[in-house]
Formats: C-alpha cells, sequence, structure tokens
C-alpha cells in the first residue's frame, strides 16, 4: 500500500489507485473533464494537472496517469499547475459557444464551475469558433455538439463501457466531432447516461428541455421502482411535478449510471391534466369525491360486507411494484381484519419462483450487481438482463470487459452488449443444460463433496438419461471449472418453478468446489422481493381469487397499486368476475382500467411524494426519499401562489399503506412506520434497523441446501407441433410504468413475436410477415420476427402496451401450428 | 386615607415623537417616570433568518433596510465584514466612493435626527432645512445609485457603478455649500434658551454608565468617550482622512446634540478630502469569484459570460471561517457577525444593532424625568428600529 | 486615540440666560429664507428629473425585429432577492429558446436593479417610471405583453 | 450497390485476415480506386463486409486525409500545413495555388480536374515547402514550379496513379 503526500497531507492508498483519487481520499477535488472513476484515465483533457515534487516522477503531470506510488509529493495548489490548468482552460473554452443562457446544463455544469475554479476570467483568442452540425439522436438525447470540448467522455462511455457501437469519435484534430453515423435514434437503452457524463450541454436531456434550471429544482435521494435492482436516483421536482432523473452514486447497486426506462419514465407521476394523465381526485362511482368522503365511503362499503358474509368476504390484491411499506400494512390489515390476504400475485407460478428465489438465496451466495462487474464467469439463466432489468446487462458487460466468459441459457434470443455463449434452450430443459453444466465442470473429483453432491448427481441421472448436451457445454463447462467468481444469473419470468431454487443449490455445490459463487436473481418487479418475504402459504393466488369471485365467495376487493387488466391473462373473465363484485375499491396512481371502474377509487401518493421502502432482488432495503408534496401541479400562470392555503391543493393524498390502513380503520391502532412493528419477527435483520432503512442488507439466514428440486411440477410435456406462447417483458413498452409515462412512448417499438428460423421455415413464415395466432379468447395480430437464437418450438410474445395479448386465457399456453396464420 | 398608586401609560408603536413603531409603557407617578419598557418587535422582518436562505449579493439589499435612514453605511459594514472573510482586496477608487457614500449616509441619518428631534421639542422650523439638504444628498445617491434611500451602492468587492462627472460636480457643490446651511442650524437652535432648557441635564448618563450599557457612537461620545470604530479601527480607507472624533462632558441630551452637529461638520470635511483626493482606478475587484464582467464583455466572450452566470446564479462561495466586523453607523457601532460555511450562502449573519443597545438604556434614562422629557431623551437617542427589529 | 484626535463640543457650553437674543438670531435665519425662491416643488404638476440609472418599473427589451431579446436564461429570476420574477421557458420550432412565461410582481420588487445588471442579452431593464397605480394588486403582476411596453399605460 | 465483382473480391481480401477490420482500409481504398471517393451507401456496404457499424468504419475514415468521404477531382493536390513547410511560405503558395485554380483549401475547380486540400506533414521537410498530389510529391515548391506542374497535369488527363 503506497504512501504518499498531497498538499502536505498524507495518505495510504491501495495499490493502484490514480493520484486523482488518492486526493479526492483526503477530500481534495483535482479539476478533471476527461477522467472518470467507471471510465478510467486517458489523459485528453490535461486538465487535472498537479506538481510532482518528489518521487519516480518530477514536475507538472497528469494526475489522473500516474499511481499512486510510495514516496512521491504532489502538491495541487502549486504556482506551476494552477498556471498549467489556466491555461488549459483557456483553450479549452476556445471553442466554446456563448451558449449558457440557452443551455439547459447551466447551473450545472462541470465546464462552468471550472472555468471558475481555474481562475480563467477573459478570453484573449479573437478567432473565430469552429461550429458543428447537430444530429438527432432519438427522443431522449438532444445533441448541440458546438459545445464540445473534446473529452471523449461520450464515446468511452458509449462504446467501451455500455458495448454500444453507433456513436463515436470522428475526425481528427479541431474537426474532431462525436456523433452518430447519420441521424438516428441512439441504439443504446443507457443514452441517457451521456446527460450525466458530458461535462458540458453537448448531450442534454429531451424531455426536460427548457423546464427547468438545476437551483429550481427540489432534489432528493430517490429510488428507480421500475424493476427489481432498486437503482439509485436523484429525483428533481419543480411546480410539484417530477421533471427529470439523474443516476445517484451507488458503488453496489448501479454504480454511475441508470437505464433510459428508469431515467426517462417518470411522467406518471405528474397529473397536469392538459399534458398528463395521472389521475388526481378521489372517485366514487365515477363521480369526483371528497378525499375524506372517498376513505369513508369504501370504509363502510367494506365492512358491510364483512359483517354480511364474514370477513373472508373482502380480499386485498397488491402487486410487484408495492412498496414495504404497501406490503406490510396489507399484511397487518389482512391479519387484524380477517381479510382474505394479501394477494401479491396474479399467475401461481411466479408466486412459487419468487418465493423459492426468495428463500433460496442466502447473505452467503447473494450477490451485489459490485460483484457481478467483478466475476471471472456468469452464468445468465432463464433470464433476459437488458429486458428485465438493464442495468444487471450493464454489471455483466463489465466483467466481460474484464474477460468474463458469459453464457445465456435461454428461450429467448437474448442479446447482452457483450460477447456471450447463447443457448436456445426451452423453459424445461433450462435446468438440464444448468445441471449438466454444473456435472462437467465439478469433475470427477468432486465426488468426494458430501451428500449434497451425491443427490445431486442421482437426480440429474434421472433428468439425463435422454440428454445429449452440445459439444460447446463442454467448452463453457472447461471454463466454469477455471473460474474463481462465477455468478449465476436466474430470471424468474419464463423459467420453471423450480429454477431459482435449483439455481442456488448449483451455486453452493459450486461454493463446495471452492469457487466463490454468487447468486442473483432477476425478480417480476420492484416489490416483488418483499412479497417473497411477506407472503403466507394460505393466501391464494389472484387466479385462485376470480374463482372466488365467480362462486361468490369473496364479495369485496381492495386493490392496493394493483391492476389486474394488466397483469391477468383473461380479460373477458376478469371483467365479468369484476361485475360481479358488491364492491372494489383502487388505490392507485395509474388511470388504470380497474381505478375507472372502481366503486371507490383514491389516487395514492407516488414514491416521489411520500418516501418509501423497497427490497431489492438481493434483499437490499433502500429507502426512497420524498421529493415533492404532491398535489396539483402549478400550472403557469399560477406560480407563485397569489391565495393562502394551508394545504397544497391536491396534496392530501395519503400513500396507500396510509389510505389502507383508514379504511380498515386501522389509523389509531397503526404502529407508526417502524419496520420492526411492520415485517414480521419471522423475518430476522429489520429489528435493529431505524426507520427509514437505507442501503443496507437486512441479514438473510443461511438457508443451506434445501434439494426441493425433485418435487417438480411443471408439466414438461409438449405435444409435437405445438407451441409454447412465452410472455416476456421489454425494456420499454411491456410495464405499467411504461404504459402510463408519457415520456417513454416514443422509444416503444411495436410488438413482435419472436420464432426461431427453423420453426418459421416450419410455418412458412419470414421475417417481418404478419400473422394471426388464434388463442382461446380471439385472434392475436402480431409481425414475425425470426431469429436464430430463439429456441424451437416457441412464440415469444411481449406484454406490449400496445397488443391484446390478454386474450391467452392462460398464464402457461399452447398452440398448435395449425392456429398459426399468415395475414 | 389616600392611596399612592402609579399610572401606566402606554407611548407607541404608533406615536408621533417614537420614530417608527417603537412602543415604551411608561409607569408614571403623577407626571414622574418611576419605570419605563420599551417594547420592540413590531418592524421584525427575520432578516437575519433571510440572510440565510440568501447569497452573499443578494443580502445586501436587505442590509439597506436596517437603518434606512443611512443605508450606505450598513452597506459598508456588510461588504466590509464579507471582504474579510473571502480576503479580498477593494481598489482604492472604490474605497474612497464608499466614504463618500458613507459620510453622506451619516449626514441623511443626522438630518432625519435633527428635524424629527428638534420638532419633538417643539422647534418646528429645523426639520425644513434639514430636509431641504438631505433631498440634496438624496439627488446625489440617485444620481450614481439610481435610488435614492435605499441606494445598495455599495457592492461585495467595489461599488456598483463609476461615479459620473455630474455626480462628482454635485458633491463639490454640496461641500461648499454644507457649512453654511450648519451654521443656519446652529444659528436656529444652539442657544437658543428654550432648546437648552429643554435638553442641558435631561437624560444624563455617566461615561461609566454608557459603556456598562453598550452605548456606541455619538451617545456615547456625548459623554466623553473618545470611541469612533473609524478612528479605532480604521476600515476602508479612513485612516487617509484627517476628521477628529467629538465628544460631550456631560452625557445628556444637549451634548449628544452638540455631538451629533459636530460630526455633521466632521463629515462634510472628510467628503472633502475624498472627493478632492479621488484616485483614478477600477472600482470593482477583478476576483473572478465576486466580479460581475461588463455587458460588452458578457456578450462577446464566454469566460465572462460563465462569469457573470456563476455570479448571479449560484452565488459567491465564501470560505468558511467566523469573524466579526464593525463599523461606524449613524447611530453606533454597527457591527455584522459573520459565520461562513463555504457555500454561496451565510451559515449565519449576526448583525449587532447599536440602536439596540441605546433602546436598552432607555429605562435607566427615562426613569425620574418628566413624560414631556421622555420625549427629548428618545429623540436624543436617535432609534431606528428598522435596525433594533431586523 | 490621539488627543488631537478628539474635539470636545461641550467647551463653551453655559448657561446662557438670554432668552431674546438667540430668538432673534433664529428669526433673521428664517427671514433670510424668507424671500429666497422656493426650493419644493409643485407636484404632482411639476416634476423632478430622473436619473439615467433610475431603478423604476422593469421592461423588457426587444431587438431590431420587434421580437424579445430574453432567452428565458432565468438569470434574473435567481439573482432576485425577492423572488418577484417567474419564467417559463419554451422551444420554438427552430429550437431556440424563448419565454413562455415572463412575470415581474411589481409588489414583491424592491427595485434593487440586480435582473438587469445579472441579464447578459441586455433584455430587461429599469425604466424611469416610478408612478404605478392600479386597482387590483394582481394587475401589479406585469406579463410580457406589459413587459414590453411598460410606460405606455402611465405615460399616456 | 458495389459491383459484384468488387465485392467478391474484398470478400477474399477480408477472409485472408486474422480480424476484418484490420482490413479496413483496404477496402476503402480499393473502393476509393473504383469510385473516386467514399459516399454514404459505399459505407455501409463495406462496413457489413467488415463486420463493423458504419460508424466505427467512419471513424477510421473521417481519421485519414487520404480517404475522401465528399467528391474531389481527378486530381487532388495536398499542400503540407506543418510547421516546416508553414516556416517556407506555406501559406503564399496556397494563396497561389488557390488564386490559379480559383478554389479555396477544400473545393474542387468547376472542370472537376483539382481539388486543393491541406495535409499533415508528409515527411517532406527537407524540401519544404510540399505538396502530394494524388501519389506523386513535389517539394522545393516555387510559384513557377506550381505553374509547370498544374499545366503538366491538366494536359495529362490519364494520371492516375504514377509513382
Amino acid at each position: 500500500m503506497p504512501r504518499l503526500i498531497i498538499d502536505e497531507r498524507e495518505i495510504e492508498v491501495p495499490e493502484g489507485t490514480k493520484v486523482i483519487d488518492a486526493a479526492e481520499m483526503l477530500g481534495i477535488v483535482i479539476p478533471r473533464f476527461c477522467y472518470h472513476e467507471a471510465l478510467g484515465s486517458v489523459g485528453a483533457c490535461r486538465m487535472c494537472a498537479v506538481k510532482f515534487i518528489q518521487g519516480p516522477f518530477k514536475g507538472v503531470q497528469m494526475s489522473c496517469m500516474i499511481e499512486a506510488q510510495d514516496g512521491m509529493v504532489v502538491s495541487t495548489t502549486d504556482q506551476e499547475a494552477v498556471e498549467f490548468r489556466k491555461r488549459v482552460i483557456e483553450l479549452l473554452m476556445k471553442n466554446h459557444p456563448l451558449d449558457c443562457p440557452v443551455c439547459d446544463e447551466g447551473g450545472q455544469c462541470l465546464l462552468q464551475d471550472e472555468t471558475i475554479s481555474g481562475g480563467h476570467a477573459m478570453r484573449r483568442f479573437p478567432g473565430p469558433k469552429r461550429t458543428y452540425r447537430d444530429q438527432y439522436l432519438g427522443p431522449f438525447i438532444k445533441h448541440e455538439m458546438n459545445r464540445c470540448i473534446h473529452c471523449y467522455r461520450c464515446s468511452r462511455f458509449y462504446q467501451e463501457f455500455a458495448g454500444y457501437r453507433d456513436l463515436g469519435p470522428m475526425q481528427i484534430g479541431d474537426r474532431l466531432y462525436f456523433g452518430r453515423f447519420s441521424d438516428g435514434c441512439l441504439e443504446s437503452p443507457f443514452s441517457g447516461n451521456l446527460v450525466d457524463i458530458c461535462p458540458t450541454g453537448v448531450y442534454t436531456d429531451k424531455t426536460a428541455r427548457f423546464k427547468l434550471r438545476r437551483w429550481d429544482l427540489q432534489r432528493a435521494p430517490g429510488l428507480c421502482n421500475q424493476c427489481s435492482l432498486g437503482c439509485n436516483t436523484v429525483a428533481n421536482a419543480h411546480y410539484r411535478g417530477v421533471m427529470r432523473m439523474e443516476a445517484r452514486f451507488n458503488r453496489d447497486v448501479n454504480g454511475y449510471f441508470l437505464c433510459d426506462a428508469g431515467r426517462f419514465g417518470f411522467s406518471y407521476a405528474n397529473g397536469d391534466p392538459g399534458l398528463w394523465r395521472r389521475p388526481l381526485f378521489p372517485k366514487i362511482a365515477g363521480e369526483v369525491a371528497g378525499a375524506a368522503d372517498a376513505l369513508s365511503a369504501a370504509r363502510k362499503a367494506l365492512d358491510d360486507i364483512a359483517a354480511k358474509n364474514g370477513p373472508g368476504a373482502v380480499a386485498v390484491v397488491g402487486s410487484q411494484r408495492n412498496s414495504l411499506e404497501t406490503q406490510s400494512m396489507m399484511n397487518l390489515v389482512c391479519e387484524t381484519r380477517g381479510w382474505l390476504g394479501p394477494v401479491f400475485f396474479f399467475d401461481p407460478a411466479m408466486r412459487l419462483k419468487t418465493l423459492s428465489a426468495v428463500h433460496e438465496l442466502d447473505g452467503e451466495i447473494a450477490v451485489s450487481m459490485k460483484q457481478i462487474e467483478n466475476a471471472d464467469f456468469i452464468l445468465v439463466v432463464g433470464a433476459d438482463p437488458l429486458n428485465e432489468a438493464p442495468m444487471s446487462a450493464m454489471a455483466i458487460r463489465q466483467a466481460a470487459r474484464k474477460k468474463a466468459p458469459v453464457v445465456t441459457i435461454d428461450p429467448r434470443p437474448v442479446s447482452l452488449p457483450c460477447d456471450s455463449q447463447h443457448f436456445a434452450v426451452l423453459p424445461k430443459d433450462i435446468e438440464s443444460y444448468l445441471g449438466a453444466l454444473i456435472l462437467k465442470a465439478m469433475g470427477k473429483d468432486a465426488a468426494s463433496l458430501g451428500s449434497e453432491s451425491e443427490n445431486f448427481r442421482a437426480y440429474l441421472g434421472s433428468q439425463l438419461e435422454n440428454f445429449n448436451p452440445p459439444e460447446s457445454l463442454d467448452q463453457c463447462a472447461r471454463l466454469l471449472a477455471a473460474s474463481s467468481k462465477p455468478v449465476i444469473i436466474c430470471g424468474t419470468d419464463v423459467t420453471m418453478e423450480t429454477t431459482p431454487a435449483f439455481a442456488a443449490d448449483c451455486v453452493r455445490l459450486l461454493n463446495l468446489c471452492e469457487k466463490q459463487a454468487g447468486l442473483f436473481n432477476l425478480l417480476p418487479g420492484a416489490g416483488s422481493f418483499g412479497a417473497g418475504l411477506l407472503s403466507r402459504t394460505e393466501v391464494p393466488t389472484f387466479a385462485d381469487l376470480v374463482e372466488y369471485i365467480e362462486n361468490g365467495r369473496v364479495r369485496g376487493l381492495v386493490f392496493a397499486e394493483s391492476d389486474p387488466f394488466h397483469c391477468y391473462p383473461d380479460r373477458a373473465r376478469l371483467e365479468s368476475a369484476l361485475s360481479k363484485l358488491d364492491f372494489f375499491l383502487a388505490l392507485d396512481y395509474f388511470p388504470s382500467e380497474t381505478a375507472r371502474r372502481a366503486s371507490v377509487f383514491y389516487p395514492a401518493s407516488t414514491i416521489f411524494e411520500t418516501g418509501a421502502t423497497f427490497l431489492n432482488q438481493e434483499g437490499r432495503a433502500q429507502f426512497a426519499s420524498p421529493v415533492h408534496c404532491g398535489g396539483e401541479p402549478i400550472r403557469p400562470g399560477e406560480h407563485p401562489p397569489r391565495v393562502y392555503s394551508g394545504l397544497v391543493p391536491g396534496g392530501d393524498h395519503l400513500p396507500a399503506w396510509k389510505a389502507l390502513a383508514s379504511i380498515a380503520g386501522m389509523e389509531e391502532t397503526c404502529p407508526d412506520i417502524a419496520p420492526e412493528k411492520f415485517v414480521p419477527p419471522s423475518i430476522p435483520g429489520f429489528e435493529a434497523l431505524g426507520y427509514p432503512v437505507d442501503g443496507q442488507r437486512p441479514a438473510l439466514a443461511k438457508s443451506g441446501f434445501k434439494t426441493q428440486w425433485g418435487l417438480n411440477t411443471f408439466d414438461k410435456s409438449q405435444a409435437p407441433l405445438t407451441f409454447e406462447l412465452l410472455m416476456v417483458e421489454w425494456i420499454f413498452g411491456t410495464s405499467e410504468f411504461s404504459a402510463w409515462s408519457d415520456s417513454l412512448a416514443p422509444a416503444v417499438l411495436p410488438p413482435l413475436m419472436s420464432i426461431s428460423a427453423k420453426d418459421a421455415v416450419r410455418l412458412g413464415l419470414a421475417d417481418k410477415d404478419k400473422v394471426s395466432v388464434e388463442l382461446a379468447g380471439g385472434e392475436l395480430e402480431i409481425v414475425v420476427s425470426v431469429s436464430d437464437r430463439t429456441a424451437e418450438s416457441v412464440l415469444i410474445v411481449p406484454r406490449h402496451n400496445g397488443l391484446e395479448w390478454q386474450k391467452s386465457h392462460d398464464f402457461r399456453v399452447f398452440v398448435s401450428s395449425e392456429k398459426i396464420r399468415k395475414i | 386615607m389616600s392611596e399612592s398608586k402609579t399610572v401606566t401609560l402606554n407611548m407607541g408603536p404608533h406615536h408621533p415623537a417614537t420614530h417608527g413603531v417603537l412602543r415604551v409603557v411608561l409607569e408614571l407617578d403623577g407626571e414622574t417616570i418611576v419605570n419605563a419598557t420599551p417594547v420592540i418587535g413590531y418592524l421584525h422582518r427575520g432578516i437575519e433568518k433571510i440572510c440565510e436562505s440568501r447569497t452573499y449579493q443578494q443580502i445586501l439589499p436587505l442590509t439597506d433596510r436596517l437603518d434606512y435612514s443611512a443605508a450606505s453605511a450598513n452597506n459598508l459594514g456588510y461588504c466590509v465584514a464579507v471582504e474579510k472573510l473571502l480576503g479580498i482586496e477593494v481598489p482604492k477608487r472604490a474605497q474612497y466612493l464608499r466614504v463618500i457614500m458613507a459620510e453622506f449616509a451619516r449626514i441623511m441619518g443626522h438630518h432625519l435626527w435633527l428635524g424629527t428631534h428638534a420638532l419633538d421639542i417643539g422647534a418646528m422650523t429645523v426639520i425644513f432645512y434639514a430636509f431641504r439638504d438631505r433631498e440634496m444628498i438624496m439627488a446625489m445617491n440617485e444620481e450614481i445609485a439610481g435610488y435614492r434611500l435605499t441606494p445598495s451602492f455599495i457592492r461585495i468587492g467595489g461599488v456598483a457603478y463609476e461615479a459620473t462627472d455630474d455626480f462628482i460636480a454635485k458633491v463639490r457643490k454640496f461641500v461648499a455649500w454644507f457649512p453654511k446651511a450648519l451654521e443656519g442650524y446652529h444659528q436656529l437652535l444652539t442657544d437658543n434658551k428654550i432648546w437648552t432648557t429643554r435638553t442641558m441635564n435631561i437624560g444624563k448618563i455617566s461615561a461609566e454608565e454608557a459603556i456598562n450599557h453598550g452605548l456606541t457612537g455619538p451617545s456615547l461620545r456625548g459623554s466623553g468617550v473618545a470611541y469612533d470604530v473609524r478612528k479605532a479601527f480604521p476600515y476602508s480607507s479612513y485612516g487617509d482622512f484627517d476628521f477628529k472624533i467629538p465628544i460631550g462632558e456631560n452625557g445628556d441630551v444637549y451634548d449628544r446634540y452638540l455631538v451629533r452637529m459636530e460630526e455633521f461638520k466632521q463629515s462634510i470635511a472628510i467628503i472633502a478630502q475624498a472627493i478632492e483626493n479621488l484616485p483614478s482606478g477600477p472600482v470593482m475587484t477583478d476576483n473572478p469569484l465576486v466580479a460581475s464582467p461588463s455587458q460588452p464583455e458578457v456578450q462577446t466572450d464566454i469566460s465572462a459570460l460563465i462569469r457573470r452566470f456563476m455570479v448571479n446564479a449560484k452565488g459567491t462561495p465564501v470560505p468558511s471561517g467566523e469573524l466579526y466586523s464593525a463599523v461606524e453607523g449613524a447611530k453606533g457601532e454597527l457591527g455584522f457577525y459573520l459565520v461562513g460555511d463555504g457555500s454561496e450562502q451565510p451559515y449565519r449573519l449576526k448583525i449587532r444593532s447599536s440602536c439596540f443597545y441605546l433602546a436598552s438604556a432607555l429605562p435607566r434614562l427615562l426613569v425620574g424625568h418628566m413624560v414631556a422629557d421622555a420625549i427629548a431623551i428618545i429623540g436624543s437617542l436617535d432609534v431606528v428600529l428598522g435596525e433594533i427589529d431586523r | 486615540m490621539e488627543k488631537s484626535d478628539i474635539i470636545n463640543v461641550s467647551k463653551n457650553r453655559g448657561e446662557k440666560g438670554n432668552y431674546v437674543k438667540p430668538i432673534l438670531k433664529g428669526l433673521q435665519f428664517t427671514m433670510g429664507n424668507f424671500f429666497k425662491k422656493p426650493v419644493t416643488i409643485q407636484y404632482p404638476d411639476q416634476k423632478t428629473v430622473r436619473s439615467q440609472r433610475w431603478r423604476g418599473l422593469h421592461k423588457l427589451n426587444v431587438d431590431e425585429k420587434g421580437e424579445l431579446k430574453c432567452v428565458a436564461c432565468g438569470l434574473c429570476a435567481a439573482v432576485c432577492p425577492s423572488q418577484a420574477i417567474t419564467i417559463l421557458a419554451r422551444e420554438d420550432e427552430g429550437g431556440t429558446r424563448h419565454p413562455e412565461k415572463f412575470e415581474v410582481n411589481e409588489l414583491r420588487c424592491i427595485f434593487c436593479g440586480f435582473c438587469q445588471d445579472a441579464c447578459p442579452k441586455s433584455a430587461i431593464s429599469l425604466t424611469k417610471i416610478y408612478e404605478y397605480v392600479n386597482y387590483n394588486r394582481e394587475d401589479f403582476v406585469f406579463d410580457i405583453s406589459i413587459l414590453k411596453t411598460t410606460g405606455e399605460k402611465w405615460n399616456s | 450497390m458495389l459491383p459484384d465483382q468488387l465485392r467478391s473480391k474484398l470478400r477474399e481480401m477480408i477472409a485472408g485476415a486474422e480480424s476484418p477490420r484490420e482490413k479496413a482500409i483496404d477496402v476503402m481504398y480499393a473502393i476509393q480506386e473504383l469510385q473516386g471517393w467514399m459516399n454514404d451507401e459505399a459505407m455501409v456496404e463495406a462496413a457489413q463486409l467488415l463486420a463493423m457499424s458504419p460508424l466505427e468504419l467512419e471513424e477510421l475514415a473521417t481519421f485519414y486525409d487520404y480517404i475522401y468521404r465528399s467528391p474531389v477531382g481527378k486530381f487532388v493536390i495536398k499542400v503540407c500545413d506543418s510547421t516546416v513547410c508553414w516556416l517556407e511560405g506555406q501559406l503564399r503558395l496556397t494563396d497561389y495555388i488557390s488564386s490559379r485554380l480559383g478554389i479555396g483549401l477544400g473545393q474542387t475547380s468547376a472542370d472537376g480536374l483539382f481539388t486543393l486540400l491541406p495535409v499533415c506533414c508528409i515527411g517532406y521537410c527537407d524540401r519544404a515547402p510540399a505538396m502530394v498530389i494524388n501519389k506523386r510529391v513535389y517539394g522545393n515548391l516555387t510559384p513557377e514550379k506550381i505553374d509547370r506542374i498544374l499545366a503538366q497535369l491538366a494536359q495529362k488527363a490519364d494520371f492516375s496513379g504514377s509513382e
């Protein structure tokens, strides 16, 4: 560990630390443009010059290019270095246009800050400035190339870090241009990070264009709740609306970056009737009512049903986007009042998968995204990281950049922003491939590993009887055997019920072989981990609940941040079931069909208005602070308010969990927010933490081998010439957030059904053909995309908001070949 | 059987002789004051708290509104404090212009005191002449700063604008003319028997007591203590000027009157020296963190534009540290206790208001006097509620 | 402090017993001024001239084409100590930035002139108008249309 | 868009390389030889052949002065604008050429014969000022010499690649 002296202060830093980072550890921020911790150093901008007084280097050098070494004495304030930096900034400013007043970056601009701090005050160069033509870069990013200072951060991020190949540096010298080959949308779903990473205003946020200045914003550390990763954000609000999102640094979770779905998918939370669609007023039977009236009406109706038909006639339905607070309150309400629920899952299989994924994960095998980046072998099973949890794909790329092999086993044509070996296999075969791979990697000497290994071999022996693994699997097994820190990324969307548990035990087996293997599950939503923790076994899923409604057992429903019209595969049945109910209440912030039909609708507040805790898929509890108080957005002409009001208009919205407490008559008895009272004591780790719990991973008990994989209920049989209809997620266009965030709409691609090349030949279909698939509920018309990376005998269809996939009538559907017709 | 009972008299807050919204609760035994309690806070605007959420530049107009009768002196006090914390040097020309503005502010403040104080006691004439001359200074404020009462002319790092020729001509004219006007005030009051009878040996306070009560400015000097911040801790080039500190002997209303009358004379002498020896050069520091560049620069030079942007939008980051810095305001020692935390906004700004100490001495001064004398005593202390209440 | 810096004003103070002489002296001063031209003027019939630097009502300046110079950068709103300025920007068809809304609440304003000092485009300036009346407080919230023509209402 | 013959020749060329990318310059030269410059369609096709994104090829194409992304004349005059040539009066000579041909830097003469471009050091400093026309280097330039060279070239219509 080298020790060096910077500005007369001594510090000891880890081997390989750059001098610029060593100084930052001391709180000395050396000016920089091109250097970024995530991107590394290139020494392009010459801004981080410091004077090396003693040691192996002498004189003015770039602190980002030199690693800290013993005996170094560095001065950042030396006159020579200061003068050097002043000249550099003067040169960088040579071509910068007179743009600050019209530039959105103004006020949060690194170039502005460094110009001031560098002491460059007067332009001396009288010559003309070079100018460029700007490009159209899609709906999210505005390109203004004249402002560029040629630091290369954008192309380094875009090409090297994120792994996309359509934006980069062109020309040389003074003509250097960062852009695309021709105008068009950026292909990367991480393009929004260009806004954060650009030290000046070349790339600005188009969704927030000209709407704000940094100093006008209310900012708060927030969370992205669109997938299970729980990336950290900074939410920026203005005029009671969320205006933009920035990534917030969290070394263990998302690092410095954020995906575009998370960054631009916030407008659902804004409620200006003219611009956005968020419902802001409580409604009783479709008529606008006061908040208190709506709550008391709901309370009375539910009490009546409970009194007449017993408490079990009322059920509480949640979803994958509930916060931990809502989930805990639903649990508490159901326990106290005897109501049925809480129902977190629509699909019974998904419930099983989530529960096993959550309960099989323990503190020893769970890994964070940071650990994925440092893995030396990555095995993706039944997961499509880029579509299900985009930032995990970014983490995989970082591992791949460090030469970690990436293997994907999935029916989908999984594509990652890095080289990977793909095995297109049916969901039922994923375990066989995984098992065979692990078995081969364990090698012969693993026989001595103990009973777990024996069980595993015995189980696999039966499974692999008729299984002929391809050659390439042997190659992968050798790489896995050679690795020391492999990570298995296991999905829950298309896998069998047992796969998450199986994957967990595979990880444990690898650990028996003296590896530090890790498991990283991808769950269906931000609240999935909490739902898995708090789900009680006797509680039915929504699929069961529909039956109860039909046979009259359940007469009243509460939907807490839940929209079955989005998730339930049989719309006709759902409509008739809901019409049979005496009463149902919707607590939501989406203008969903459920909210529209509800007997009473109460507009719950969003994550931006009332803080919320989420457990991400590795069990890390994180708290999103509220950023604004909510209420009706201030329209132009209303600010500053001319009339005094103690209450923000429309600002009395409660979060779903508080509304629920009030409806259940528990606002008196309900504990004030405190996790140890909320979360049942059966889940360890919360009682020691105060509220809000943030950034910590409550200790997950060591669970050990479960070997539950023998108890497979999954029907593996599939008639010949039938296709399994696999419903999958896309990064844009399938989630509820995407459905109601108009800001994401331009990025949503039309739905495509992916089939394998062989199947396409068999069915006589070609790429871009439009087909009609006959389902139980009607015909589904969709364009075909043929890929040789898709597994055979599956039809892969996104749960696209522009597609009426709710005709499929069941969560698992098979379609025979004659039902697929080209039109 | 006779019972002795005191009468409580509420003087103010809307009383023509309390000059603002000062309220004094008087307890009277007959016509003699046995107890007096000043009540303040009717003009409280929370300036100190507002300062914590404003940039250093934005605070400046607020300081105008402390002792609004002598606004430039407050500007100067605040700017000197911030500049000390920033560690920047103000150009000499700006320092001289500041002195001119601050001394004009003192004269303006004394004009207001003289006119209203005499009016309270019954001498109606003086206020017309005092205000006639005060108007001339206001016109000069307007000429150089664009505003009459609250010029906000002195800015952090210098002054807002260059002095115009017209301004300098006006100052010269005023300097030449004012001693004559001052002679007029003396003619009207100084030897007048009614005036001396109403003021001599009224509201007497000894030097020791005055110090103990924290009195500063003319009220302290009236008791014979030669303390003036301009001499004791010279700032803004006050050391360059030749002027004298007037002191009294008796510490009564009349001596305080005489001290202020002499201060008129000294102030005008300072202005005369400053305007004649006005150095050439810039009127604003060239420190890029402080100075907002000129309009032509901003419209052609991106570096200047960025400076404009940062200075106005973000403000000037001031190093962390704390200091107390005082100037001699029209009423006494006006101190600014400033705590910087490295950001663009002060962590705390405490204003040492000289008037607050003057008002707190009222119970001591009033007791034993007649109600009618209370008017003379309050007037002689020259309190301004804008500064007390803040 | 040096002795020479101090001047004792109470030295010549004495109980002067004469009522008449000082009063005559005062009267002499008054009579001396009695026949002089008055320094006051007959406001509002007569008005004094405001200085070039006078800080009166705001005005939004226009360029040669008659379009607002303002680009809605927001500096004036940021620097305003009394938060009297509200700006919303919009993007026109050509992608340039314009003020969608520019409001100055003249009742909040303290006329410090920081806005015109801050403006990088010389788009906002303070006029010499210091007399302004309205029947409603709301009418003192000046929007673009009023600010463009500030003063026409009261000058006519 | 590319002629089939050329395409198969390019495929062959790429197949012989360890990684396709290393042939990027040769492919572009080959295409340029045929059609004079690299237009957008040719870029996209070449990128496909090389398994690169069009942008990646563009990065290379625009980096090199000898690959033209816009149409050029028959003779491309590249005057060296580096230090030594500058010292020896490059600016004067460039002005001379541009006034003689009636074109500025980066322009092509109306008859389509000449294009004038600045270029970074061509390693001919000992005979500065220097220029390159197509593949031939000329040093020790004087106005008279330039007159001679240009007249010669204008006559020689099929001056294409003599060394």
